[in-house]
């Protein structure tokens, strides 16, 4: 659908004008150097290089922590009333190719699976996701070998590849069409075009598939040692699934505040304990080798045979995030070649 | 390194043959070479899988709680990971004659982001170790060589007991050739420099970027509550919610729950994605329990944890004005 | 936003009248604030619905009542976390949440003209009495009627005030048993599955609805089959840990199949297809 | 917030209104059986949930009705100063004291001196709201 340049030096002035007509969601720096999508103001500063940020544009559309309601008053007098509106209008930069795929597997629960959750929905239809292909992975990375790809437009509505000074714009949808339509953007030529698709094919031959995706699905079985081998030194943590764009549990509570109360729903996680413990104390899922089962049968047998596509796009942030190393490129390579 | 990784996997060979113990907790390669992961032994045909190198980070006694149910358990301890040892027998966690503790001379864990330059990426890299001791890392094309003691973690720059303080086997050179240690508490004092709303700054920016996924806890020895107060409904504590205020509050009441208790290796910070500096709140503990209780963590399992004691000379409160 | 709301916003109701069956067990009666939902909140016996206390949070808990009586729902709560805590803290005129009905629910359409064998054991009594009620109250539809129930000790039986109404019910029989009895107990004594065997209801063109602890349904299962009650006659309710009961919050799932969506209710044939894992 | 020890300070303080001392009234005070049953965590609890001042009141040494409570909460008390101080919470904040049950005067005092030192400080800070760093986090008013 074509393509433009943009210069790095026009990059903050192109934001700037973005601030007027929408919200804008960007990769910041935190704290220890650590990067993370923040709404953003003018003044900014955003890191658009580098490699895939160790949080996920996830956190706009499904929030750690978000307000479901807020309630005042008692017996008779009680009232209820919904959160704000987040429906503006947002683009979001820096949106890598592993993390947009990631969304279209959040639409397929949140829009998808019986009724749509409007508080998701809404965000999304109201996002535009500028894009960002990975030049260098990270050591976590394998999305070449989920289908995916360091310059994949799954989901983008603009992809940016970072050529030294400028940046190659390919326009992949309208909405990435009316960002470009501003003085910011210069033509992009042929050249261009062909120097694009050679920065992307260099960066999927750093990238080489470590195992056949489609194979696992089918051979994740019940009962396996390669669940106990990997989950014994699990510490049940949930760093893993916090950190990854595709994990979407989450629990409901509520908090009572001064004013009254405000029930939420905040990020959960299967690798914690509690997740399926029952009234009487009775859990399905006692110790780490199940959870670890769930975790991974979920991304690549359970929501294979629901949508047709695996809930994991190959981002690595469970793989760099994990404490005791637990690889699971190495599960998956262990199952797709069988019980060695 | 190479002949500690020789003995430590003949030493497990042995145990595990002579039915000593059921079951060696050591480290073994990792998925890629700057990490090692926990492994578990039970047959001595397996202690192949055994290695011993400046990548052994986690700390082991974390799971002997979990697995003291096998029976008799041996356990690679650096000099960190045995004091954590102590404080497991010290609080009745684990019997002293159901651990066998195989202590390891270290000489420091490598701090994997300092194995490539700023901004650099640890994506293909390939390490090797010289006889000397020293690492030759290949990453983004270019070689470059570097002495493990440049590239310690923090932790192991102001370790004082490289040499475990309680083992039943010692490997490796007890003297060992570690170079003085750097201050422990310089990084506390730091902190102290600055006013109570400069603190309060740091820490809420900091703490706000805690996503609670409890690795800090997980990977914590002198962690193991079967129920955490995290997790307790009446009364809640608090709020499964991250607000930087529950964050907060967490990160309080767990630093003071290892107050006498914690023996500064490290891992919470280590194994915290957001790298936020928590290990301070610790080292802070420390020191003041050394300067009013002249008490060590992890060092003698017969001794009293020093808030489970007192002294009737013990300062009485100053009635702190502003 | 949809006009009524996003998915998780509950409706009004308030508590009209509480009643105490056990010492940790209570059935509720709400009523909906909103007047049109007051009589035409449309739900099956077998669905569930999230009860919010406000404050405290959601607590998962099957309609105990039937839809044929409308004007009102019921639900029953064994005291067992904080919001069944609470729950049990409500006095009539305090406002709940309700949301739902949510699930899949009892097939009372293709189950006409059939005998039906109820076993239920303490409070999993409550989604059979919905299915019950509903069939004693369209009795013609339905052939013969057992329904065995059974409690730890007398006192744990819920809906005692409507054991009469079950008894005298046209060609229904009632077979209480607790597992200890008391001095002033003359009923029957022991399991519910030794009291299935004994009295071995004919699988006849019957099916067998059953929902109780674990360890009653452990042993209530084979006890049907052994009577010759094929798999796909035999229906129970799946007691998991719920949370959105909408099928977004990832947590109710037994391999691909969604407790929230695909249940509650399922045949013994669809549980032996399941991992075992509930 | 003041945790005062029953058999001590929760006197003192009640001797104080019995005889019509005057104090600040803006201290809400929990009994507790000992000094030395105030767990840190419950210190902790009352910064987040916003108070801007703790004071932590129990017997002098030997008095203890329980021997040794207060010998522990001795021990306790200044770790917890250190180590919210460390986190920003200024030390004037937290005041840890003996008061015995006949010292009335002192307990309107340390009261007083706490609120003062508190007064001075200023507010400690508002229990943040639920927020999200990518979305408004402004709740609509709960419309009757």
């Amino acid at each position: 659908m074509g393509a433009a340049i943009l210069r790095k030096s026009d990059v903050m002035p192109w934001v700037r004008g973005l601030l007027a007509s929408y919200r804008v969601v960007a990769p910041m720096v935190e704290g220890e150097g650590t990067i993370r999508y923040r709404s953003l103001t003018s003044e900014a500063s955003v890191v658009l290089d580098g490699r895939r940020p160790l949080r996920s544009p996830k956190e706009h559309f499904l929030p750690q922590v978000e307000p479901l309601l807020t309630f005042r008053g008692t017996g008779t007098a009680l009232a209820v009333a919904p959160p704000a509106k987040s429906d503006s209008a947002t683009v979001i930069l820096g949106v890598r190719p592993c993390d947009a795929r990631a969304l279209a597997r959040l639409d397929d629960v949140f829009l998808g699976r019986k009724d749509m959750d409007s508080i998701y929905g809404d965000r999304r239809k109201a996002a535009i996701l500028v894009g960002l292909a990975c030049a260098t992975p990270s050591w976590g990375c394998f999305c070449t070998s989920v289908g995916g790809s360091p310059a994949g437009t799954e989901g983008l509505d603009l992809l940016l590849t970072d050529f030294g000074d400028h940046y190659h714009v390919a326009v992949l949808s309208e909405a990435g069409r009316a960002l470009v339509a501003t003085p910011a953007f210069g033509p992009a030529t042929d050249a261009d075009a062909a120097l694009a698709e050679e920065r992307h094919a260099a960066a999927i031959a750093r990238m080489p598939a470590l195992f056949d995706a489609e194979a696992v699905a089918g051979k994740v079985e019940w009962e396996a040692p390669v669940w106990m081998r990997h989950a014994r030194r699990c510490l049940a943590c949930g760093a893993c699934s916090f950190l990854c764009p595709t994990c979407h549990c989450f629990d409901i509570q509520d908090e009572v505040t001064a004013e009254g109360g405000v029930r939420f729903r905040c990020w959960d996680t299967c690798q914690f304990g509690e997740f399926t413990r029952m009234g009487a104390g009775h859990n399905p899922r006692p110790t780490q080798t199940e959870r670890l089962r769930q975790r991974v049968s979920h991304k690549f047998k359970y929501l294979v045979e629901e949508f047709g596509r695996m809930g994991c796009t190959g981002c690595g942030r469970c793989v760099e995030a994990c404490p005791v190393n637990i690889d699971i490129r190495s599960v998956l390579a262990e199952i797709e070649g069988g019980e060695r | 390194m190479s002949n500690l990784e020789t003995a430590l996997r003949e030493t497990a060979a042995r145990l595990l043959r002579d039915g000593r113990v059921a079951l060696v907790l050591g480290y073994e390669a990792g998925s890629v070479p700057f990490r090692t992961a926990p492994a578990f032994v039970e047959r001595a045909e397996d202690v192949e899988r055994l290695v011993w190198n400046p990548f052994c980070t986690n700390n082991l006694a974390t799971y002997l709680p979990k697995v003291k149910s096998v029976g008799r358990v041996a356990i690679v301890a650096k000099g960190c990971d045995a004091r954590s040892v102590v404080t497991l027998i010290q609080e009745h966690q684990i019997p002293r004659e159901q651990v066998v503790i195989l202590g390891l001379c270290c000489s420091g864990m490598v701090d994997v982001e300092r194995l490539v330059p700023a901004g650099g990426s640890l994506a293909g890299i390939a390490i090797s170790t010289g006889t000397d001791g020293r690492l030759t890392v290949e990453s983004d094309g270019d070689r470059r060589t570097l002495p493990v003691g440049e590239i310690l973690q923090e932790r192991c720059r102001v370790c004082e007991y490289h040499a475990p303080v309680i083992a039943d086997e010692i490997l490796g050179d007890p003297a060992g050739p570690l170079t003085a240690p750097v201050e422990p508490f310089a990084v506390v004092a730091e902190m102290e420099r600055r006013s109570p709303a400069e603190r309060q700054a740091f820490w809420r920016a900091q703490l706000d970027r805690c996503i609670r996924c409890y690795a800090c806890r997980e990977v914590c020895p002198a962690c193991y509550c079967r129920t955490c107060f995290v997790d307790k409904a009446a009364p809640r504590w608090l709020s499964k919610a991250s607000t930087v205020d529950d964050n907060w509050m967490f990160h309080a009441v767990r630093a003071f729950h290892l107050a006498g208790r914690c023996v500064g290796c490290g891992e919470c910070e280590r194994a915290c994605p957001m790298d936020i500096p928590i290990s301070r709140l610790n080292r802070l503990l420390d020191r003041e329990v050394r300067g009013r209780f002249g008490y060590v963590a992890g060092l003698d399992p017969e001794s009293v944890p020093p808030l489970g004691t007192f002294r009737p000379e013990d300062p009485d409160p100053g009635g702190h004005e502003g | 936003m949809s006009e009524a709301g996003h998915l998780y916003m509950p409706k009004l109701a308030v508590i009209d009248r509480v009643v105490e069956e056990t010492w940790d067990t209570k059935t509720f009666r709400a009523v909906f604030a909103d007047e049109p939902l007051r009589e035409h909140f449309a739900y099956h016996p077998g669905q569930f619905q999230e009860v919010s206390v406000f404050g405290v949070g959601e607590a998962t808990l099957c309609l105990t009542s039937s839809p044929t009586r409308a004007g009102f729902i019921e639900f029953s709560a064994k005291k067992v976390g904080a919001v069944t805590s609470a729950l049990h803290e409500l006095a009539p005129g305090e406002t709940v949440g309700i949301r739902g009905p949510y699930g899949n629910w009892f097939p009372h359409e293709a189950l006409r003209g059939k005998n039906l064998l109820f076993v239920g054991g303490g409070i999993g009594m409550a989604p059979l009495r919905s299915l019950l009620n509903y069939c004693l109250d369209r009795r013609s539809d339905y052939g013969h009627i057992d329904i065995f129930y059974g409690a730890r000790t007398p006192g744990d039986l819920c809906y005692t005030y409507e054991f009469d109404e079950w008894r005298q019910a046209p060609d229904t029989t009632l077979y209480l048993t607790v597992d200890r009895g008391d001095e002033r107990w003359t009923g029957r004594v022991g399991v519910v599955p030794a009291h299935v065997r004994e009295v071995a209801p004919s699988p006849i063109n019957a099916v067998a609805i059953t929902c109780g602890p674990p360890i009653m349904i452990k042993f209530t299962l084979p006890e049907l089959t052994k009577l010759g009650f094929p798999d796909e006659q035999i229906f129970t309710t799946l007691e998991m840990r719920m949370k959105c009961g909408v099928g977004k919050c990832g947590r109710c799932n037994i391999g691909h199949t969604y407790v929230c969506l695909d249940g509650p209710v399922f045949t013994y044939a669809q549980l032996r297809q399941l991992p075992p894992e509930f | 917030m003041a945790f005062l020890c029953n058999w001590c300070s929760y006197a003192g303080a009640d001797l104080a209104g019995s005889s019509r001392m005057s104090y600040p009234a803006n201290v809400r005070v929990v009994r507790v059986p000992c000094s030395g049953r105030v767990n840190p965590m419950f210190v902790m609890q009352c910064f987040k949930r916003g108070f801007d001042g703790v004071l932590i009141a129990g017997c002098h040494p030997g008095d203890c009705h329980y021997a040794k409570g207060n010998f522990y909460a001795r021990r306790r008390m200044p770790l917890v100063q250190e180590l919210l101080g460390y986190l920003g919470v200024e030390p004037g904040r937290i005041r840890f004291d003996w008061v015995s049950a006949s010292e009335s005067g002192r307990f309107a005092q340390v009261v007083a001196d706490l609120t003062e030192a508190v007064r001075r400080l200023g507010p400690y800070g508002r229990p943040a709201p639920i927020a999200s760093p990518t979305l408004p986090t402004e709740l609509e008013p709960v419309h009757e």
